[in-house]
């Protein structure tokens, strides 16, 4: 399968809404593109099953090189392996969904749609990259975009959301970017990841290095401390917005964290484990106990991502196979599990106009469709089994417990502890604004969700219900591409 | 050893500095821009010294007679007569002093410091030579500059017309 | 062999069920979804049955033992090479006996609801919804793998969560819904933690397996993890406390019981179901699932199961005797009786004779679920009757519900433990059990038993004798709809029945420790004092309650001060809303909230603002005088020039 | 150093004559004071080029075809600086260079 389909698709379908004449036109587009990118990542995922049951053992498929700037040894260099496959995938659910709850937007739509195609562009050609250097231009190309997204459909405070998340943002970026020149210039003069992969890079070197990569892409995962602009960014971003950054965005640094720095750099990855499994730990119980105390949805989800990706990086922290697969896990259902609360919190909003729990109550009976996913995508949250996050979480657990030093029990039974926490925001946030007696006399009067809204509530839980009952193909990508990393850092 | 010649630089240096110094001293503009041409005759006169002929000529005729009168008319222009110039500020002064003074210094122990080779032995320059080479097209032959020079100062017209005859805008 | 097919159906039928009426409920079969469900779970029934026929008779047993059987067995998601959650299904003694106990009841209910839920706004939602519960709990039974077990724990809580708050525009009931998910979660970390603990050292989440490696003593798994300490105790140990604690929270025992009374909030139907008979016994079954490791390896852990179950089951008995809500009372008696069930498991040793009290336990399990259903079921026909729960607007109700009335006198009768009642079976073994190798824990449940016989027959009467019914609903024509229909009386007839004649089973020569036969012995003079005790709590009940009078206040007073506090339930309720509200929330969570926008994003936007006055500042350079520039371009030359020249050489 | 003038003396008096001309540049505050000391700096360096034709490379005529077209260019920036000064001197009634500073933050 030729990947540079996946960028022409998306960009393509930019260009061409630029060049549509009316919303009708503009969203027709859209949606036919972002199900054209849908069809592409499903196909993808196919291939790359056919391939590895043909016998295929390389990492790496569907390779592609052309060279770029001979002088500097940079080339485009496109290639897949497990991770990028269900990156992708988790993309195009999102893209498709991002697009569908975005139906109503009335100002400057060509440029809305056009912005949040390019954004799922810059995600499409991250994952494919195999060339430090394309990547970080298309991770700059997906943040870009987004300072615009919050900055103009924003709401609230969203001049200071859209500087915070852009700076931020930019700051991970700077360390990045460094951290790759320094890659560059003490790996042979390479910024690619296969030739950076096979150099051999002194410890010292290393021990320089991963803090600048693992901390630049920590950014875009909200890596505690620095996770600040998440909960400013996702409550200012108009609804699409807060899905692609919760559901996309925070995982190119999850990606970036896991593929990159901790793959280039495997000894710098052992010497600050536990670091990482510190801050994550920190993260995943800290954000969860500031979620109990957030009065906003969107907040409420905000901090809860701070929580859940924690689990990402406390399995990349704690550096066995297992918590490795289940960061990997817990990265795409975080990401379609997010980006689902995000949409419904959207609908409920696009309703009732507020999004402060106190103001709402006794949703259910007006808007059962909507609750009954709020419900779902709840209980995923807080890790029911059936539903993604529980896969996830618990293959993180298992994984981490196989790590048998004292201090890496008590960070897996600290993180453990998170999972009543979320049960106890969750249910809140769930029995407040669903349960209960109607407050808002208004309310009566609401309409349930439309058929796009129903379409794309319905796409992302077939994602989170894909994984949650046979998590086997997902485990089946995901495992060799995190046995690699494990072979790296066992020195094989 | 003092002999004419070297009088006569002494001379020259001592015209072409001190003017200079008055140029940017005096406090009448219309001074200012006369000691400015007595100072470009002296850099003149080093070029006769040195037996540059042709160059000293082309600075009399250029400067002298073009620069520092086209100068001379936008005093006229933009100045009322007997004006005095506006004093700088000490402070401005004194730090521009300063710093000029290290410059100078320092740029002077570099060149004193530094040993430049000794030419070979010395030949007359006659505006043949100049005119052969600057018309000369082939290796090391100055045409291509020649012409982009001419190229230049058309351009240097015509913007100095578009500049200076641009009426207000269209308040008027 | 049972057929693989058949035994997948058992659980599959109800998931049908839920899945029909909960995408189609709302629209397309609004009012057949109750008789759907029935049906789909008639014909989980008839399977269990069958399953249980061929298992026991027709298969039979292997070297005197009835062997357990695996029809299937899929990995579902492989962790590492060791380490996998394996989907499987597992036939032997008690997962068949739960199979007939779940299905029986849940059948009686679907059937009971017919009558019960009729007319409600989401009738189908409320059927799917049991439909998921019967499912789930049926996969727990049948789990063969320690985090498959997990895994449909997760999901009998969910959808008790859900039935609990199935009234969710009742304030009350959200709340009653949320605690107990939320107690429950807490229970259930120690469980993830217990089988992480388990599953490591064992090197398998497979039951067998698991059992198998860890009680062999020799085994290198047991000897790595006995040498593995945690604050003085050895990681076995740990891990079995904590697959304990999950259970704990799951069957209410103290200190983890306090959602359960609460959770009666739930339509009764839900409550007969839920949280008498089935999924609060998952704690039990737990641990009979596990027994050998907990009988073998870790005694001490075993010991204080023993402790929690008698406590619980004191407690419980106590409290029950001053509660004046019908359900809450019946609640009570569920934690009681598990607590009874709890410490015969926690008394029992394991194989021969030693084992009767793992005999006892899942013989008092399998007829607590027939009677406290029935209770329940009668008790909702009662509140359906009267529209109340309190005692004070009841009695003198057995001329106006004969069926219920008599119904309700057997299910008392059996848990009083009066022969030839079911319970009575079940209790003395329990009895004899603890006699036998805790005497301590022996008088402690005798004497619960006592209490247990005056506080059900304190609500017998209460609910049916005392003083003439007057119906407390004014302008509510209450009398219309009787006792129900025959769907609602139906139920109560059957597992009247059962709750009579299930004390006659043979117990012991289908469930015991080591899968061996184990004869039941009745010793006549044994069985005097506990009789002695139950019939003499029953007096006592009637001399009070036969007829209203003042005798229950003057022996509330007489009690005085231990009265209130039983009353109040002894304040557990009370410090656990201090430590979520106060702890948790204001001090905690309120810190973390206030820490991260005050401190963290605070460092954040300082950097932010440090640029910005920096900024400020430093703009005064750009003056706009070229003078100025020109200046600093010469200074900055010659400083960079020096120091090329004589510094940097 | 003799006193015999020659490259070193030469380049003496262009280099002060350069520093004189930036301070001029520096201190003056008429903006065709200004353009006058830039003259100043300008001849300076024709003269490093003439001096240096004359005793390093006295065989080549380099260092004088660069002083020639110096000249030139100097003239049409001379002549264009002249044009813009008039041009301000019309908009503002002032040729005082701390009167021209709206280019700040």
């Amino acid at each position: 399968m030729n990947l540079l389909l996946l960028i022409g698709a998306p960009l393509l379908t930019a260009l061409a809404v630029l060049a549509a004449r009316n919303k009708a036109q503009i969203k027709g587009i859209s949606l036919a593109g972002s199900l054209v990118q849908l069809g592409l990542a499903l196909a993808l995922l196919f291939a790359y099953r056919q391939e590895k049951a043909a016998g295929q053992t390389a990492q790496l498929l569907f390779e592609q090189q052309y060279p770029l700037f001979r002088s500097l040894n940079i080339s485009l260099h496109f290639g897949v392996d497990g991770i990028a496959v269900a990156m992708i995938l988790l993309t195009s659910f999102v893209v498709v969904a991002g697009v569908l709850v975005s139906w109503n937007v009335e100002k400057m739509t060509k440029e809305f749609y056009f912005l949040l195609l390019l954004l799922g562009l810059g995600a499409y050609g991250f994952f494919i990259s195999l060339d430090l250097f394309i990547l970080f231009f298309f991770l700059e190309i997906s943040v870009i975009p987004k300072y615009l997204l919050i900055g103009i459909w924003g709401s609230g405070k969203k001049e200071y959301s859209a500087n915070k998340l852009a700076l931020m943002l930019m700051g991970g970026s700077a360390l990045i970017l460094v951290g790759m020149l320094g890659l560059y210039f003490y790996a042979g003069n390479s910024f690619d990841i296969t030739t950076l992969a096979a150099a051999s890079i002194s410890r010292e070197m290393q021990l320089i290095l991963f803090p600048l990569l693992f901390v630049g892409f920590g950014v875009f995962t909200a890596l505690f401390p620095l996770h600040t602009w998440v909960p400013d960014g996702h409550s200012s971003a108009p609804t699409a917005g807060s899905m692609f950054l919760a559901g996309i965005s925070m995982k190119l640094g999850g990606y970036g964290c896991l593929r990159i720095a901790t793959y280039l750099l495997p000894e710098g990855a052992k010497e600050y484990s536990t670091i990482i499994i510190i801050l994550s730990s920190i993260a995943i119980l800290y954000g969860a106990f500031a979620t109990m105390m957030q009065k906003d949805l969107k907040y409420i989800n905000a901090y809860s991502s701070v929580s859940h990706v924690g689990f990402s990086l406390l399995g990349i922290g704690m550096l066995t196979q297992a918590a490795i697969t289940g960061a990997l896990m817990q990265m795409v259902s975080h990401g379609v599990m997010t980006a689902l609360f995000f949409a419904v919190i959207g609908m409920i909003y696009d309703r009732t106009h507020t999004r402060m729990v106190a103001e709402m109550g006794g949703l259910m009976k007006k808007l059962p469709f909507i609750s009954t996913v709020f419900f779902l995508v709840g209980l995923c949250s807080l890790g029911l089994p059936g539903l993604s996050g529980f896969v996830a979480e618990m293959t993180v657990f298992v994984g981490s417990w196989e790590n048998p030093g004292t201090f890496h029990r008590i960070a897996t039974i600290a993180a453990a502890m998170s999972i009543v926490v979320t049960a106890v925001y969750i249910l809140r946030a769930a029995g407040k604004t669903l349960m209960g007696p109607v407050t808002n006399e208004e309310h009566l009067s609401l309409r349930d969700a439309t058929w796009n809204e129903k379409l794309a509530a319905i796409l992302l839980l077939a994602g989170i219900l894909a994984i949650g009952l046979a998590p086997g193909w997902l485990n089946e990508l995901l495992q060799p591409a995190a046995q690699e990393i494990m072979n790296r850092i066992a020195g094989k | 050893m003092m002999n004419g010649s070297t009088i006569l630089f002494y001379l020259l240096a001592a015209l072409t500095l001190g003017c200079g110094v008055l140029s940017i001293s005096t406090r009448h503009i219309f001074r200012a821009a006369i000691y400015l041409l007595f100072s470009l005759v002296g850099v003149a006169g080093i070029y006769f010294w040195l037996a540059y002929e042709f160059i000293a000529a082309v600075q009399i005729v250029v400067y002298v007679g073009g620069i520092v009168v086209l100068i001379i008319f936008s005093i006229f222009l933009t100045q009322q007569a007997g004006e005095k110039l506006p004093a700088q500020s000490l402070s401005r002064g004194i730090w521009a002093a300063l710093a000029v003074f290290c410059a100078f210094a320092l740029t002077m122990l570099q060149v004193v410091q530094h040993n430049f080779p000794e030419g070979g032995e010395n030949k007359h320059v006659t505006v043949r030579d100049i005119g052969e080479k600057m018309l000369h097209t082939g290796d090391g032959g100055y045409a291509l500059p020649f012409e982009i020079i001419s190229m230049l100062l058309l351009a240097a017209m015509v913007g100095c017309i578009v500049i200076a005859s641009r009426t207000k805008p269209e308040s008027k | 062999m049972p057929n693989l097919l058949t035994i997948a159906l058992i659980p599959l039928l109800p998931l049908a069920g839920f899945v029909l009426s909960g995408i189609f409920g709302r629209r397309y079969i609004r009012q057949h979804a109750g008789w759907l469900g029935t049906l789909l779970l008639l014909g989980s029934f008839v399977l269990s049955l069958s399953t249980a026929y061929d298992y026991f008779f027709v298969y039979g047993k292997t070297d005197g033992v009835y062997q357990t059987l695996v029809p299937l067995q899929h990995t579902w998601l492989a962790f590492s090479d060791k380490l996998s959650i394996d989907m499987s299904l597992v036939i032997d003694p008690i997962s068949v006996m739960m199979l007939i106990v779940v299905t029986t009841v849940s059948l009686m209910v679907h059937l009971y609801s017919l009558g019960y839920m009729k007319g409600e706004e989401r009738y189908s939602t409320y059927y799917s919804f049991l439909g998921l519960f019967t499912f789930s709990m049926l996969g727990l039974v049948l789990s063969g793998n320690i985090f498959q077990i997990y895994i449909f724990w997760e999901l009998v809580g969910v959808s008790s969560f859900l039935l609990i708050g199935f009234y969710y525009d009742k304030p009350s009931a959200v709340a009653a819904s949320k605690k107990a998910f939320i107690v429950t979660r807490f229970a259930d970390l120690g469980f993830l933690i217990g089988i992480l603990v388990l599953s490591y050292y064992s090197g398998s989440m497979d039951f067998q397996t698991m059992i198998a490696r860890l009680t062999s003593p020799e085994s290198n798994e047991v000897k790595s993890a006995v040498a593995a300490n945690f604050l003085g105790v050895s990681a076995l140990s740990w891990g079995a406390a904590l697959v304990f604690m999950g259970g704990a929270g799951k069957s209410a025992m103290f200190p983890l019981h306090i959602w359960l009374p609460d959770a009666m909030e739930g339509p009764t139907p839900v409550s007969a179901l839920i949280h008498a008979a089935t999924m609060v016994v998952a704690g039990v079954y737990l641990v009979a699932r596990m027994f050998p490791v907990f009988a073998l390896t870790t005694p001490a852990v075993l010991e204080m199961i023993g402790w929690v179950g008698a406590v619980s089951a004191v407690i419980a008995a106590v409290i029950a005797c001053t509660q004046t809500d019908i359900k809450r009372v019946l609640a009570y008696s569920t934690m009681s009786q598990i607590g009874f069930m709890m410490f015969a498991l926690g008394v029992s040793g394991y194989g021969g004779e030693a084992g009767l009290g793992y005999t006892a336990s899942m013989f008092h399990l399998f007829t607590h679920a027939m009677f406290k259903a029935l209770l329940f079921l009668g008790a909702g026909a009662v509140i359906h009757y009267v529209h109340s729960n309190e005692m004070k607007d009841m009695g003198g109700l057995r001329k106006y519900m004969p069926v219920t009335h008599a119904t309700f006198l057997v299910a008392c009768l059996a848990i009083a433990g009066i022969p030839p009642f079911a319970g009575f079976f079940s209790k003395e073994e329990i009895l004899l059990a603890a006699y036998h190798s805790n005497p301590a824990i022996y008088y402690i449940a005798l004497a619960t038993s006592g209490l247990t016989a005056f506080y059900m027959f304190r609500l017998y009467f209460g609910i049916f004798w005392n003083k003439p019914y007057q119906s407390a609903a004014t302008g509510h024509d209450s009398h219309s709809h009787g006792e129900g229909g025959w769907v609602m009386m139906l139920p109560l007839v059957l597992l009247g029945l059962a709750a009579a004649g299930a004390g006659f089973i043979p117990f012991g020569e289908f469930v015991s420790s080591d899968g061996k036969a184990l004869a039941s012995h009745f010793h006549i003079a044994f069985s005097v004092a506990p009789v002695t005790l139950g019939l003499a709590g029953i007096l006592l009940a009637a001399w009070m309650y036969y007829r209203s009078g003042n005798q229950p206040d003057k022996m509330a007073m007489a009690f005085g001060g231990f009265y209130k506090a039983a009353y109040r339930k002894f304040y557990i309720d009370e410090i656990y809303l201090f430590v979520t509200k106060k702890v948790l929330f204001n001090l905690v969570g309120r810190t973390a909230a206030w820490f991260d926008r005050t401190i963290v994003d605070g460092f954040i936007n300082l950097t932010g603002n440090t640029t910005l006055l920096v900024s400020e500042r430093i703009k005064k350079f750009q003056s706009g005088k070229v003078q100025q520039y020109a200046l600093f371009f010469l200074t900055a030359a010659v400083l960079l020039a020096a120091l090329f020249i004589y510094v940097l050489k | 150093m003799s006193f015999e003038p020659g490259l070193y003396h030469i380049l003496f008096v262009s280099t002060a004559l350069f520093f004189i001309g930036v301070l001029g540049f520096f201190t003056r505050r008429n903006l065709i004071t200004m353009l006058m000391s830039l003259e100043l700096i300008l001849n300076s360096v024709n003269l490093n080029f003439i001096a240096f034709n004359k005793y390093v490379w006295p065989g080549q005529l380099d260092g004088l075809f660069f002083t020639l077209f110096i000249i030139a260019i100097a003239a049409a920036e001379a002549a264009v600086a002249i044009a813009i000064i008039i041009n301000l001197y019309r908009n503002s009634q002032s040729i005082d260079v701390n009167n021209a500073e709206e280019l700040k933050y």
